[in-house]
């Protein structure tokens, strides 16, 4: 088990209806804890066009797990 | 100079372009992405912008050296909107000043291309109607709609 | 709006890009040309211009709408500077708004390619050493030296 | 013989010594034309990177002369 905090950004934090929880979970993966937080963010597979960071660095969707990460979840940018 | 900056106020691009004087530069290339007043369709009244500043300015250096190691410029500053726009207001600026104008034609397209596909920024567009949507990416638009997409 | 003006006063840049903007308009590139402090290995001072006016304006004229028929754009306003100019000194500015990104590029690109491989103007560089010599066009420097070509 | 104005530009002005003059010549086209002047000029082969105008519109070099033309010579071009 991985103590995590997940931010939720934009359509993600409607969505949630929360900025950011913390939280206890079985994922080792960052692609597991998004699937495990699907009732949250309503969304199914991510990779290709939502991102993931940890600790404030752009990371993949297998990227594994550590205690204390603070994982933000972006659903797709959309910047200029 | 390499620079990216997250303005909360009003973009001045006299400002930023003035900023990029060198006397070796031959050429400056501007983009400028302005709100209109239409998207897919929709007529637009105005735009919010969420930004997660510490990964916009990382990713966006990381873009600006990207692109600096690749094309010889001389220098090179991008500035991107938070908060909220009205029709017409500029949400983007980037400018490239280089000896000659290939360099910073490549370079100021190749900086704002980046931009789009990886700042971690959002856009939420109210609609003349009164409704309002988060707005797709261009590569996400591409896959077709996909779950995480729809007009609140 | 598609215009050609030849200024024999200073370019100002912020205004000529206020002149274009437009509500539909998502996208603004600008090309500035700037008098660098160096060409071809020799250190440039200053620099006259000399314009043949009228077929400037009908060349340039022809320039942009051929651009316009090809790149489907809102608008394109392109400025060169006649008579002296100093060292950072803006020598052309061209600026092209449309709904997206790639046609302004694109389109600003082709203008400014094209305003100096056809306007009728010449530019005399005055050297850092005290002499000046008259400069070639892109297309002629690709044929190397020729007869036309001297320092004086 | 054509009755014709030329009109010399930047470098062709600065060797020839005068803006324009008017003349009578033997040459039916713009190459020949511009070849009987190299006293002027003082340039060989125009073709690929001198220009010519007549009656201020562009021309090729083959263009014909008529009487009361203003020809105009361009030495290389450099804007920008």
């Amino acid at each position: 088990m991985t103590r995590l905090t997940v931010r939720y950004f934009a359509l993600f934090r409607e969505r949630a209806g929360i900025d950011q929880e913390q939280l206890t979970t079985e994922a080792t993966t960052a692609l597991e804890l998004f699937h495990s937080l699907a009732h949250r963010h309503q969304t199914d597979d991510p990779r290709g066009h939502c991102k993931v960071a940890i600790n404030d660095v752009m990371a993949d969707w297998d990227s594994p797990l550590h205690d204390n990460d603070i994982v933000l979840l972006f659903p797709p940018v959309a910047g200029g | 100079m390499r620079r990216i900056d997250i303005f909360e106020q009003a973009i001045d691009p006299d400002a930023l372009r003035r900023g990029l004087f060198n006397e070796a530069a031959g050429a400056l290339v501007t983009f400028e992405g302005w709100i209109r007043n239409h998207n897919e369709g929709r007529e637009v009244r105005a735009l919010d912008y969420e930004v997660y500043t510490p990964l916009a300015l990382s990713e966006g250096q990381r873009i600006l050296d990207a692109v600096a190691n690749d094309i010889p410029i001389l220098a090179a500053h991008a500035v991107h909107r938070s908060g909220s726009l009205q029709l017409g207001g500029c949400a983007v600026w980037v400018g490239v000043v280089s000896a000659h104008r290939d360099e910073a034609f490549r370079a100021c397209r190749a900086i704002i291309d980046q931009i789009k596909l990886d700042l971690p920024i959002w856009k939420k567009e109210y609609y003349v109607e009164g409704d309002s949507g988060w707005v797709n990416c261009e590569r996400c638009a591409s896959h077709g709609s996909h779950p995480g997409h729809a007009h609140t």
